[in-house]
């Protein structure tokens, strides 16, 4: 109940912070989640306290996902929901504010919390919401050229609805890139600079982003980042024409890699929506794939870092451990990812003890591969050297542009969703997190070895604490307009979904937020003032999926939604 | 010279030269094989880089539109100046073309390889390859330097650069100076390192510069330049050995098969080390080149003073 | 004109005199016509006819033996002359050293005449051709008589005059005060140090012997009698003759007006200073070192490791270089390096106990050579950087780009001079270092570490010329050039001319060693040092051996046999990553290129940038305070400037003149 | 020294390059692989269809017959067919060497003849179906399964006394 009280603190802190004591609502969505809606006049000032009122009890307030909904069918108007997350508290702060159609404006939080940039802007490109006070405004999601004022999220945009090129290209030219003008000039006097184009298709991109990165000789003065090339339209295919059990499948295919642990924050949001109780053998099995997802997935990595330091004999040698990983995997789910195992309210499979001892056998192999080959691997002079010192990302700046996951542990910010909003079985044994300070690529290395080893330990610790007992819970008919929020710590970082639950175990809103969505953002500050040699492991060193990032991305403006096959297959390349 | 005479050099240029230009791919692909094994794969078949080189060069020009017609010739000249390079340098027959040229004229035939190289991808204005040009030209710059004291140190030591009076740099007995010994060994350093092998493979770094210099390469032109590149990494080795051995004690069969056992013995060591390299960050290969250089500096120094 | 004159009696003379005649002719016709096609037709005209009879006088020397001797003199039946002694008489004569000069002086000056025919369009529309056509044709006229007089006054005479009339070209475009600046800082330096090359000259010439003596035979007898009976100011009167020669050729630590003044100066002018000018100080020290001294191993030691000094620093400043005419002038600097290097590597090799007389032979022909070969590609360079200049109006690397399309002849001839000066073989750049290498790299002690310098400097030669060639032709231009087009026919005549003289250099080392032979000769160096290889090519007995043809003949067939497969299509642009950013705004800047080499060897630029500091920006700080009236006086755009500038030149010529003639006493 | 020993352990141990395609890949047992229909056991109820997360699998009534048809192109091989499939008519098997060149290999078929309602004589369901419903009815309303939902409802209404049959 150390969490129920945890909640109760949040929630008073909430109560102070509401100007004058009165102008907002509290609530109570589910366990270890605190909603309060504001008026938007209010909403700034409101942040403002919050991060006061939590400042004074030591903890901070890390923005980790925005969420713009069209209520209009519902009670008229448009709905923004910032989630807060309270680490110290162990809870996820959901403030909402409505704006009114049909010039939906709620003021912008991003001065507050810079790290709700990109949030506020998505909400601007995808549901229409202008947000008064963004200091950097701007497209994000959409492609240069998208007509004005079309919102693809909004309620009265059907999902099947054609968006021809023609008609895309009506509010200019659609480049891949950016259409406002480069911040480095050419620079006839001083020293000029060069534009170098990394991506969108790029060896050490092994999938389409584009960093724009300006360069004196080959050192690196400026970069820019564009993305969500990754068109797929999840979000709207969920939310029209799928059911509530139907969507764990997509959630896995946002991602090629970490899909699993996308199913499992889904899942989780509509359970605690719905308030439904998942039995605790399914809840073993669901931490079991996880850890067994990050060991492929950090093995992956390993390998994929080995690669763009050129040392090839070290990408073949994680690979081939990571195989042991996928064996295991293909034997636990039928399917070498880990995919189709989960459903609302449970799992799909059990864990018998003949896949057990398997599973077993598998942790050796990887625990003894990867030790032996890594410690000699880290010792290469040329390999250490390129990594130690590289692309320092500050304990502050990690703070302020909310960085998650490994890359936040590697700038000495001790949060892990595992330990600070427990989920699945995490509540019943205690993680190991390693954190280290040197925040540079080498630190980002050493914090993924030290995980790789935890998730071992876990693996074999949920194998034997694992309780007799059923796979899923019965799921009647949903209680529409519930709001959820799931958290798992995907490879990568904080993994959030957030739910609203519809009719007829429908979804009415939608959203996952990929943990790259929140890393990506750290990287033009990590290239500026490097050698452009280091450009591609410092991208690679935050392992930034960009299929999970842009999942959400609405109709492709090059082929448009014509098959949901479209919207189900892809995924993640190597990095992500 | 008598006409029969010139023949019979002529002939002994020629192989040397189709030696090169067909053994090069095949040590590549014996490489490939190496490497592979290190890493627990199977590994292509030893003639993947000649299927891959005889698939572009049937390709024919795939290059830029409006860079300047240089461009498009580099990849022949750099061919053309690593298969005259071929001719001079002995390797599978003892004598080459060396009334052409001495040890000097050698050096720039090589040089030449990469200067061209690096003048083509630099004219074509992607900036992948002019970063890779700069990083050619620097890293031939840091390697001239070593290399430079290193042919001084033993040319000061015989009073001559005539490859005849050269090879071998090292002799037992009365003719020995220990400075070339030194001095051979930068060389085998400078080999390695010039053959842009890792960890010094920095200009055509295909994880940062998408091939660097060969970015804007396709088909028979890509071919020309892998294959140039090839050619010369097997000349620099080929220079290794006649400076460290000698090789005129043996009837020419033995010592055609003696010389191309050696120069793959060389390649597997050479693949063996790199599949235990990752690529160096550019400042750390200049480190490596400078501490060669030091080396061969020493070896300079003594040479001056007769050692 | 006095009836005493002993005129000119055979035809020959008449040979000899028509180039200096040709030249003041096209002087006064331009004074008079200042401007309009018949004044750029005439000038370009006379000069090109002029230079080609030069080219006519070296060959018959060189060629055919024919050596031309020629003395004026005023020598009244009765009474005292009217002109003193040594004003009144003056004596010509082409033997081996100066024809060798004089054919690269009438090489250069032909290309540059030709050339200047279109090129001087621009000057005309500016400033007129008052000031420039007459300084253009003197100055010719005046290294031609410079390179022929066996007199080491009248040497010194038309020397100042020469460096005159090149400081007027230098600051011929008067409005701009760069222009001014630099020709000021050249004029005082090289006349502040040509002081001491006066007063060590007039040393040599009156303390030897008893009777002064001006005659290059005579100087030769009096400095070493000086030698003899007071060592110590011979060595000071040659050391002090050095210095004012060296800062003619710009060797460090006196280099620093030539970085600013070769990029001021208009191209054509620009190809005859560094192509000839610059090397007239070398001719004096080949005659001061081997001819009037015994060759001693300490001045010879001394040129070689400054040779080595200057060429290491001058490429690696050029390297760093965005001005297309300001990075070659810095090559200059370093390609004079090489030659000095040559000759103090020839003085040296003559000097040690025992002297190799055949390397010494070797050096001093690389020198010779690649003095020649200079002249040729770094000529043709500079024409090249100021066709580009006239048709862009920039000379900045970092906007320039992309011109190979628009004009593929003279890309194709400044990829030829780049090749040359990287050293590629077989082109005569290559020729001359493999030479200069063959001489110091077996010749063991300091000089083998010359070699390694100069060996390891061409590398950075090679990079330097890298970015020079593929920023100005290769890569898109970072700005939007509008009406770029091929120069005109006579601008691209001057590139060939020069291009030719590269490739013709190149492949037949022996036309060289058969202009260098009778120069080496006059010099008492053994010609038995080389001998023919087969096709043309070259063979230091037991060390050395290059034939450029035989490789031409085995590396062209194969690249063109290569170059057979690249029949086929063109794909489209530069390959932007799948984005589409502007390709100006992808194409690197000249600044990017070694910033990589730069950061990883820092210190080379440390030093150099101490080195540079030193010597180019406190004196170029220094001047205004010295002449700062004078100097505003430049910088206002007058008819006044040019006046004052000649008053300031005349005056100090008169006084240098007169003191020397009232020192020089019978 | 970590170059040496990564080398040696290389060359040690054994090569893992596999021999597929020239030998066939092993797969576990519980591998989710091609779905099949079983034609024989289907009863055309659309369950699958309702449950099938990418559509690949539809049903559709025309001419007398209900075509249940299973387009692999679209199959995700998440096997929730198999779960909801009430007759255990779809069968998860190991084949995943799907790969062809025509669209046809990568469908199925299954045809179902549609039995006609008594009284309006409309086409409400499949015979099988409906043979189905009628054997777990008791004795006295089956012939209720023959009729159509809205006769059904219409019949019902009158005559039906809950328990006593008709």
């Amino acid at each position: 109940m150390q969490r129920a009280s945890a909640s109760d603190v949040v929630e008073g802190v909430v109560r102070e912070a509401l100007p004058g004591g009165r102008g907002g609502v509290v609530g109570r969505p589910h366990e270890g989640a605190v909603l309060v809606r504001v008026s938007r006049r209010f909403l700034k000032e409101f942040v403002k306290r919050l991060i006061k009122g939590f400042g004074r009890r030591g903890a901070t307030v890390r923005y980790s996902t925005g969420v713009a909904t069209d209520y209009r069918p519902v009670d008229g108007s448009f709905r923004m929901a910032h989630v807060l997350a309270v680490d110290k508290l162990k809870t996820y702060l959901i403030v909402e504010a409505d704006a009114p159609p049909p010039h939906p404006r709620i003021p912008s939080i991003t001065p507050e919390l810079p790290a709700a940039g990109w949030a506020e802007r998505e909400a601007a490109d995808m549901v229409g919401v202008e947000f008064p006070g963004h200091p950097s405004p701007g497209r994000l999601v959409l492609p240069e050229g998208w007509p004005e004022g079309v919102h693809p999220l909004r309620k009265d945009f059907p999902y099947d609805r054609k968006l021809g090129v023609a008609e895309a290209l009506e509010g200019g030219t659609y480049v891949r890139g950016f259409s406002s003008p480069s911040p480095h000039s050419p620079g006839v006097e001083g020293r000029p600079t060069a534009l170098i184009p990394l991506g969108p298709y790029h060896p050490a991109l092994h999938e389409p982003e584009y960093f724009e990165i300006f360069v004196d000789g080959e050192r690196i003065v400026g970069a820019r980042y564009r993305g969500f090339f990754v068109h797929r339209g999840m979000e709207k295919l969920a939310e029209s024409r799928m059911t509530i059990d139907q969507v764990p499948f997509l959630a896995e295919r946002i991602c090629g890699i970490c899909g699993y642990t996308h199913a499992c924050a889904y899942c989780q949001a509509v359970e605690a929506a719905a308030r439904i109780e998942v039995p605790e053998r399914a809840l073993y099995i669901r931490s079991i794939l996880l850890e067994i997802e990050r060991l492929h997935s950090h093995l992956l990595w390993f390998g994929v870092a080995f690669h763009l330091l050129g040392f090839e004999t070290g990408f073949m040698a994680m690979w081939r451990v990571r195989e042991a990983v996928m064996r295991v995997a293909e034997a636990l789910t039928g399917n070498r990812k880990t995919y189709g195992m989960n459903l609302v309210g449970g799992v799909r499979r059990d864990i018998d003890v003949r896949r057990a001892a398997a599973v077993v056998r598998m942790l050796d192999e990887v625990e003894r591969g990867f030790k032996e080959f890594c410690g000699h691997a880290l010792k290469l002079g040329e390999v250490v050297e390129r990594v130690r010192g590289v692309g320092v990302l500050s304990r502050e700046d990690a703070v302020k542009l909310g960085a998650v996951g490994p890359h936040a542990r590697a700038s000495g910010l001790a949060i892990d969703v595992r330990v600070d909003h427990p989920y699945a079985a995490y509540g019943f044994v205690d993680v190991e997190v390693p954190v280290r300070d040197e925040g540079d690529v080498l630190a980002r290395i050493l914090v993924r070895y030290e995980e790789v080893l935890e998730s071992v330990r876990l693996v074999r610790e949920f194998l034997r604490g694992m309780p007799a007992g059923g796979l899923r819970a019965e799921v009647r008919d949903l209680p529409p307009l519930r709001v959820g929020v799931g958290a798992t710590e995907a490879p990568r970082g904080e993994d959030v979904h957030y739910v609203v639950t519809g009719r007829g175990n429908t979804l009415y809103r939608w959203r996952p937020r990929a943990p790259s969505y929140m890393n990506i953002p750290t990287v033009p500050v990590m290239l500026e003032g490097e050698r452009l040699a280091n450009a591609p492991i410092i991208i690679a060193s935050i392992d930034p999926c960009f299929s999970c990032t842009d999942h959400a991305v609405v109709i492709d403006v090059r082929f448009g939604v014509r098959r949901p096959l479209k919207a189900l297959v892809g995924g993640g390349g190597p990095l992500g | 010279m008598s006409g029969s005479a010139a023949l019979a050099v002529a002939g002994a240029a020629a192989a040397n030269a189709a030696f090169a230009l067909t053994l090069a791919p095949l040590l590549d692909g014996v490489e490939r094989k190496v490497r592979a094994r290190v890493q627990r794969r199977v590994g292509p078949p030893v003639l993947q880089t000649w299927y891959d080189l005889i698939k572009l060069y049937r390709r024919g020009f795939f290059g830029l539109r409006g860079c300047g017609p240089f461009h498009r010739a580099a990849p022949a000249l750099a061919m053309g100046a690593a298969v005259t390079a071929s001719a001079i340098l002995p390797t599978v027959t003892g004598f080459g073309a060396g009334f052409a040229g001495d040890l000097i004229v050698l050096i720039y035939l090589m040089a030449s390889v990469s200067t061209i190289t690096a003048l083509g991808a630099a004219s074509s204005g992607s900036p992948y390859g002019v970063v890779g040009g700069w990083r050619e030209a620097s890293l031939s710059m840091a390697s001239e330097l070593a290399l430079a004291a290193a042919l001084a140190a033993i040319a000061c030591g015989r009073g001559s650069l005539l490859l005849s009076s050269l090879f071998p740099a090292v002799r037992l007995g009365a003719g020995f100076r220990p400075s070339s010994v030194v001095a051979v060994a930068a060389v085998a350093l400078v080999a390695y390192a010039d053959g842009l092998r890792l960890p010094f493979e920095i200009p055509e770094a295909e994880e940062e510069l998408a091939e660097g210099v060969a970015v804007e390469y396709g088909g028979a032109a890509l071919a020309l330049l892998k294959h140039a590149t090839l050619v010369r990494r097997l000349l620099l080795t080929s220079l290794l050995l006649n400076l460290a051995f000698p090789w005129g004690w043996a009837s020419p069969v033995v010592r055609a098969a003696a010389f191309t056992a050696s120069l793959t013995l060389e390649s597997v060591l050479c693949s063996l080390t790199e599949s235990v390299c990752g690529r160096g960050r550019p400042a750390y290969v200049m480190r490596l080149l400078k501490r060669v250089t030091l080396a061969s500096g020493v070896a300079l120094i003594a040479a001056c003073f007769g050692f | 004109m006095s009836a005493y004159n002993q005129l000119p009696t055979n035809v020959m003379d008449l040979v000899f005199i028509l180039p200096v005649l040709l030249c003041i002719a096209s002087a006064i016709t331009s004074a008079l016509l200042k401007r309009g096609l018949a004044a750029r037709a005439l000038i370009s005209a006379l000069t090109s006819v002029a230079s080609a009879t030069m080219v006519g006088v070296a060959v018959a020397r060189l060629a055919f033996g024919i050596e031309i001797r020629l003395s004026l003199s005023v020598r009244p039946a009765y009474g005292n002359s009217p002109i003193p002694w040594p004003l009144s008489s003056v004596s010509f004569a082409v033997d081996g050293l100066s024809a060798f000069f004089t054919l690269m002086l009438g090489l250069v000056s032909l290309a540059a005449s030709i050339y200047s025919f279109s090129y001087l369009e621009g000057i005309e529309k500016e400033y007129g051709l008052r000031s420039f056509g007459p300084n253009y044709s003197l100055f010719i006229a005046l290294m031609y008589l410079v390179l022929t007089t066996q007199d080491l006054f009248w040497f010194i005479v038309f020397w100042e005059l020469m460096t005159l009339a090149s400081q007027f070209l230098v600051s011929v475009e008067h409005r701009r005060g760069a222009a001014v600046r630099a020709g000021l800082k050249y004029f005082t330096l090289t006349k502040v140090l040509a002081e001491f090359m006066i007063a060590g000259g007039i040393a040599v010439m009156i303390l030897g012997l008893p009777k002064p003596v001006t005659s290059f035979q005579g100087v030769a007898l009096s400095l070493h009698a000086l030698a003899l009976s007071r060592p110590a100011v011979a060595v000071t009167a040659v050391s002090l003759m050095l210095a004012g020669l060296a800062v003619k050729v710009s060797l460090i630590p006196l280099h620093s007006w030539l970085p600013d003044a070769h990029p001021e100066a208009p191209s054509n002018v620009s190809a005859l200073l560094s192509g000839v000018m610059v090397k007239i100080g070398i001719y004096m020290m080949f005659r001061l070192l081997l001819y009037f001294l015994r060759p001693s191993l300490g001045f010879g030691a001394a040129v070689a490791c400054v040779g080595a000094a200057t060429l290491v620093y001058g490429t690696f400043m050029a390297l760093k270089q965005v001005d297309s005419k300001r990075l070659l002038a810095y090559h200059s600097v370093g390609q004079l390096g090489y030659v000095a290097l040559g000759l103090g590597a020839c003085v040296t090799l003559l000097s040690t106990s025992p002297p190799h007389p055949v390397l010494a032979a070797v050096a001093g022909f690389a020198s010779l050579y690649h003095a020649l070969n200079h002249s040729a590609f770094k000529s043709l360079l500079f024409l090249t950087a100021g066709s580009v200049e006239r048709v862009t109006g920039l000379r900045n690397l970092n906007l320039l780009g992309g011109l190979g399309r628009a004009m593929p002849l003279t890309a194709a001839s400044a990829l030829i001079g780049s090749l040359a000066i990287s050293g590629v073989p077989p082109l005569n750049g290559f020729v001359s270092k493999w030479l200069l290498y063959a001489s110091t790299l077996t010749a063991g002690g300091f000089l083998t570490a010359c070699g390694f310098a100069a060996l390891f400097i061409s590398a950075v030669t090679t990079a330097s010329f890298i970015k020079y060639y593929t920023t100005l032709f290769g890569r898109p231009s970072r700005v939007r050039l509008s009406g770029v087009r091929e120069v005109p026919a006579p601008m691209l005549a001057g590139q060939a001319i020069l291009a030719g003289a590269c490739v013709a250099l190149g492949l037949a080392p022996t036309l060289a060693w058969r202009a260098a032979a009778p120069a080496l000769t006059s010099l008492g160096l053994p010609t038995s040092a080389l001998s023919p290889a087969p096709l043309l090519g070259l063979r230091v007995p037991g060390v050395a051996l290059n034939s450029p043809l035989l490789i031409a003949a085995l590396m062209l067939p194969t690249a063109a046999a290569a170059a057979a497969l690249l029949k086929g299509r063109l794909a489209g642009g530069v390959w932007g990553c799948g984005a589409t950013p502007p390709p100006e705004r992808m194409a690197p800047p000249a600044s990017s290129y070694y910033e990589f080499f730069e950061h990883e060897f820092p210190w080379v630029y440390r030093v150099g940038e101490a080195l540079h500091h030193a010597f180019v920006e406190a004196p170029s700080k220094a001047l205004p305070k010295l002449l700062k009236g004078l100097q505003n006086r430049f910088e206002t755009p007058s008819p006044m400037a040019g006046a004052l500038g000649y008053v300031l030149a005349a005056l100090a010529l008169g006084l240098t003149i007169a003191f020397a003639a009232g020192v020089i006493r019978p | 020294m970590g170059r040496l020993s990564i080398l040696a352990e290389g060359l040690a141990s054994h090569v893992v390059t596999e021999a597929y395609p020239k030998a066939p890949a092993e797969v576990p047992e519980g591998f989710r692989g091609r779905p099949r229909i079983d034609g024989g056991r289907c009863v055309g109820c659309g369950a699958c269809a309702n449950a099938c997360p990418p559509n690949a699998i539809s049903v559709r009534d025309e001419g007398g017959f209900r075509v249940v048809k299973l387009f692999l192109g679209r199959c995700i091989f998440c096997g929730r067919c198999a779960d909801v499939c009430p007759k255990e008519a779809v069968v998860i098997t190991r084949e995943f060497e799907l790969a062809s060149l025509s669209r046809e290999d990568l469908s199925q078929e299954v045809r179902l003849a549609l039995a006609r309602c008594a009284v309006c004589g409309r086409p409400y369901a499949t015979l099988r179906e409906v043979r189905d419903v009628a054997s777990k009815l008791p004795e006295g309303l089956r012939p209720l399964a023959y009729l159509c939902p809205d006769c059904r409802e219409a019949l019902a209404g009158k005559y039906v006394v809950i328990g006593r049959g008709l």
